[in-house]
């Protein structure tokens, strides 16, 4: 599973892109974020205020209830500001 | 026609390409977004206080493309359009520079001018950028405007 | 800015005066009217029937400039602006050719593209022009629309 | 008095311009349509229906009771049409 962050979350979690492999029981987003945040004190400072971080899996807008499985891409970032 | 790019674009010829040699289009509503220089504190109005000095726009390569194709696909649904065009710059901007061009092309001058609102509006809550300011008092990510999400909402119930 | 005139102009160079050297504009709003080749039956939705060969623009000098530099002022008066620009032709114009540039700009983007919606609107209601088409069936005065009258009537409970 | 025709009030009447001298009862844009209709076949086509008639007074839009004066410079025109 590749996960990809950016702006802020990609400053505290340290890099833009990390390839990684949760247990069989991280089925949805939310469950990732939570899995993700124990990884470092960076996943945790950029992680920490859900209500900051949008989801895209492969590429399309999800929320934490979403499935979420092997191979997928996941994208964390804050919200959008382009424009 | 989306177009994601870190080079400038020069406004009077893409709008030229949209209308040129046709003889159906009857109204062409443009926008063109910048960089200003100055910080708004919480997002109100501005104070004058001049204090950008660049502006570095940092996006999703791939969904970005894939949400602006989105956008104006939804706009062509909605509206009856004969051209639509959305070019958006990344990398580092300078204030003065242009960030974003939106245009919309219609036989009916109101719905070239209602298409290019909402692909402004939608572009800015659901297009990948992120903007980093280079303040004097150093580097600050732009906040999301709740204004941007009223904005954007005024088109849900269309 | 108002200008009335016979002559072509250039969109980009226009819009560029408005925003060049300046860095407290964040939003640049335009809307060009250009020459259809379809006459609407009774002003409804065009079947694409083309047949105007030309249109010839009347109007009325030193009223036309009056009610222009009126129009402009009040969309000033209404939306704070860091500059306008409204140019309309007259003379005879061809399926294609601009007949009218309105620009907004502004430090935020939907004082932009309000402006510019609400110049158009007005002008198209209150701006002394007369369009005279000159169609295969023979010449034929164009019509005051009533979904002009209903967009313009948008603007005064503002 | 100058009256101004524009677009087909001014093909209909036959001139884009003239200058008239109408009696001193004719106090009101109204009296005038009246006075003007009187003029000629011309006038009178122009001007029969009212409701497509707009005026201007002194380059100002008006309606039917608005008071007009020897040296005014009146206006007579369908609903415009431009942009």
């Amino acid at each position: 599973m590749k996960v990809l962050y950016f702006a802020w979350l990609r400053q505290r979690v340290g890099v833009g892109e990390e390839t990684v492999n949760p247990p069989a029981d991280v089925a949805t987003a939310g469950q990732l974020l939570d899995w993700l945040a124990a990884k470092s004190a960076g996943h945790a400072e950029a992680l920490k205020n859900r209500s900051l971080v949008r989801i895209a899996i492969n590429q399309e807008f999800a929320g934490l209830d979403a499935p979420v499985k092997t191979g997928d891409e996941i994208a964390l970032f804050p919200p959008v500001t382009g424009g | 026609m989306i177009r994601v790019q870190t080079e400038d674009f020069d406004v009077g010829r893409e709008l030229a390409a949209l209308t040129d040699g046709r003889t159906d289009i009857g109204g062409l509503a443009s926008f063109v977004g910048l960089v200003r220089d100055f910080v708004e504190p919480g997002g109100g109005t501005g104070d004058g206080n001049a204090s950008i000095r660049a502006m570095t726009l940092e996006h999703y390569p791939g969904m970005t493309e894939k949400m602006l194709a989105e956008i104006e696909a939804e706009a062509s649904r909605r509206w009856p359009l004969q051209a639509s065009l959305v070019i958006h710059r990344h990398g580092r901007l300078l204030p003065g520079d242009r960030i974003v061009l939106v245009a919309c092309a219609a036989a009916h001058r109101e719905d070239a001018i209602q298409a290019c609102s909402f692909l402004i509006d939608w572009l800015k809550t659901k297009a990948p950028f992120w903007k980093l300011e280079d303040t004097r008092e150093g580097e600050r990510w732009v906040a999301a405007k709740e204004s941007d999400d009223l904005l954007a909402e005024r088109w849900l119930k269309k």
